[in-house]
């Protein structure tokens, strides 16, 4: 049975362009389409050489860098008078401007001094409307998916290049089994680095199964996965809570 | 009277389980100026701020509330044995979205995300941080979504137009282009005219 | 973090729901002697005892708790009683709709609003604000609504005849009487009458 990795933590290919933007450093206002479609289409590819069920707006997005590139390479149509000729670029540009805004919007709000994170009210005893969720700390997941294949990505290149045949099916039971192993692994130690989980001579099979677990694992929130300054991915296991940042007056045990 | 309003203000802030409006306090003491009330609140801040408190008090979600400061934070974790409720990345843009365009129908926040929302929506409608808060005269009425009092109250808002300035978000955004032109490139001005993204919500609150 | 103890000792019996005690904060603030923190709390007791304060420090069933003086105990029941939660426009014209007609079956009010009420009855429920007051005499035997003595205290009726005049009401019991029949028994005289619901019906300000 093929098994399909549905994942509600992507976000989309406006966040993938805007990270790879990020990454290459290039200037949103002028972005260089040819690297920057090459990229999008090698991630586009990871994804769906793992048969994670990449929507149909990553490929709708494809199709658009591409007819962006094209324009771009039409030498200058007989217009010539018409320096204001639109640049195919701009309505991309427009769109991932506005998407920004909201990124950068959502970075500040979780900035503030959350209730329940960072502030909390009393709680009443006896009055009415009971438990609320507010009850719960609040903690954003810091380590964008964008970043987890591009990890990934480097993992597979590393591999030889036997077997590059990419249509590839991974069964349920084999990603299940990762998820204990995995598990396992957590159990014993607070936390393991990302790419230690791959070995390097395990077939290629093996080593998506692993990602796919990781990725499960991620959705289940049954890991937390966080990057360090210097770029090492480490998993944790989310139900141990150690709190996030060392300056807790942390547990004892 | 007079002299125990601020004392009054306080219990009654205390004991209320949301945050507690000047117009709710003024019906609650009958015959009392408002001024009088707003000067007793503001002397009250002030006893709060002093450095020597563990809390302090603050106008959210159109009341006022008092909240534990956030260096104690840790050791009240610890207390409750709070477990830290994820928030994702999409959800966390979807909600801000939703703050700064209420009311918004789940199509036009998936044309600025560029990617399927269902899932996150419900999340956070499960969540009390976003409502249904009306519907779109539009073929299929879509919902539209604005957010919670909830919202205000665990963001520290005092209301909508609390949310962080479109000017404050451009600087924002320079800064990071900033950051980005180390390389070079100067952009050209074609900042496309769609400058005022997030505008300062349309004040729905109800 | 020495000079820190006493307000995060305030913060923490602040936020807990139940008298902290010594033991417990002892626990949950390491490395920090007893004495230090019984005198800590010792100031904390102190200054809460200052004149201008409308709250208390008391140690209560073993540990030590917040609570408001009692002086001000005749504002904190009137914002009880007030209800703190803002009642919705639909939940208002729900408890009206039951308050006029009752008893009234979840059916026969849909049927005058048009509009599925199960969320709303069941919130109404739960504010204490209905009640089922008895099962109507027809197939499945639906529950009927009442209003509750809350009811009363929270809109400051004395009884429900103390609902908005006299004159209105009859007209109302009629259409009442009339409607339920239509539905009930006869089958088709007068399908009339949603249209004097009264309005003006208990004036919340919230």
């Amino acid at each position: 049975m093929a098994y399909n990795v549905k994942l509600d933590i992507f976000e989309g290919p406006l966040a993938l362009l805007l990270y790879l933007i990020k990454k290459n450093r290039v200037d949103i206002y002028d972005i260089p389409i040819s690297t920057i479609t090459e990229q999008y289409l090698e991630y586009l590819e990871v994804m769906r050489s793992m048969n994670l069920d990449v929507a149909g707006e990553f490929l709708l997005m494809a199709s658009t860098l591409l007819h962006i590139k094209s324009k771009l390479l039409l030498p200058p149509q007989d217009s010539e008078e018409e320096p204001e000729e639109e640049d195919p670029r701009e309505e991309l540009v427009r769109k991932l401007i506005e998407y920004q805004r909201f990124k950068l919007a959502a970075e500040e709000l979780i900035k503030r001094r959350l209730l329940g994170r960072d502030v909390f009210k009393r709680r009443n005893t006896s009055f009415l409307d009971g438990l609320k969720e507010e009850d719960q700390t609040i903690e954003i997941e810091d380590l964008s998916i964008m970043e987890l294949i591009s990890a990934f990505k480097e993992i597979l290149k590393r591999l030889p290049e036997d077997t590059q045949g990419l249509e590839f099916t991974v069964d349920r039971f084999r990603v299940t089994d990762r998820i204990n192993s995995i598990l396992e692994v957590l159990s014993e130690e607070r936390s393991v680095r990302f790419d230690e989980l791959f070995i390097p001579t395990a077939p290629r099979g093996e080593i998506i199964v692993t990602f796919l677990a990781i990725l499960e694992l991620a959705r289940l929130k049954m890991i937390r996965i966080n990057q360090t300054t210097d770029g090492i991915i480490r998993l944790y296991r989310a139900d141990r809570e150690e709190n996030r940042d060392g300056e807790e007056p942390e547990t004892t045990h | 009277m007079e002299k125990n309003l601020k004392p009054l203000i306080e219990a009654l802030i205390f004991v209320s389980e949301q945050p507690l409006s000047l117009n709710r306090i003024a019906a609650l003491i009958e015959d009392t100026p408002r001024e009088e009330i707003r000067n007793a609140l503001k002397e009250l801040v002030e006893d709060y701020q002093k450095e020597d408190r563990g809390l302090y008090l603050e106008e959210v979600a159109g009341g006022w509330q008092i909240r534990t400061r956030a260096e104690y934070a840790p050791w009240i974790k610890r207390l409750f044995k709070l477990g830290p409720q994820k928030i994702s990345k999409p959800a966390l843009e979807v909600l801000s979205i939703v703050a700064y365009r209420q009311p918004i129908t789940r199509a036009e926040i998936e044309s600025i995300r560029g990617v399927d929302c269902a899932g996150v929506i419900k999340t956070l409608l499960e969540k009390n941080l976003i409502k249904i808060a009306g519907r779109k005269d539009a073929p299929g009425r879509p919902a539209m979504y604005g957010t919670t009092r909830e919202f205000l109250e665990v963001f520290g808002l005092k209301d909508l137009s609390s949310l962080p300035t479109l000017k404050e978000m451009e600087e924002l955004e320079k800064t990071i282009k900033d950051e980005l032109d180390a390389e070079g490139t100067t952009p050209e001005d074609n900042s496309t005219g769609r400058d005022n993204i997030p505008q300062e919500g349309g004040g729905t609150d109800t």
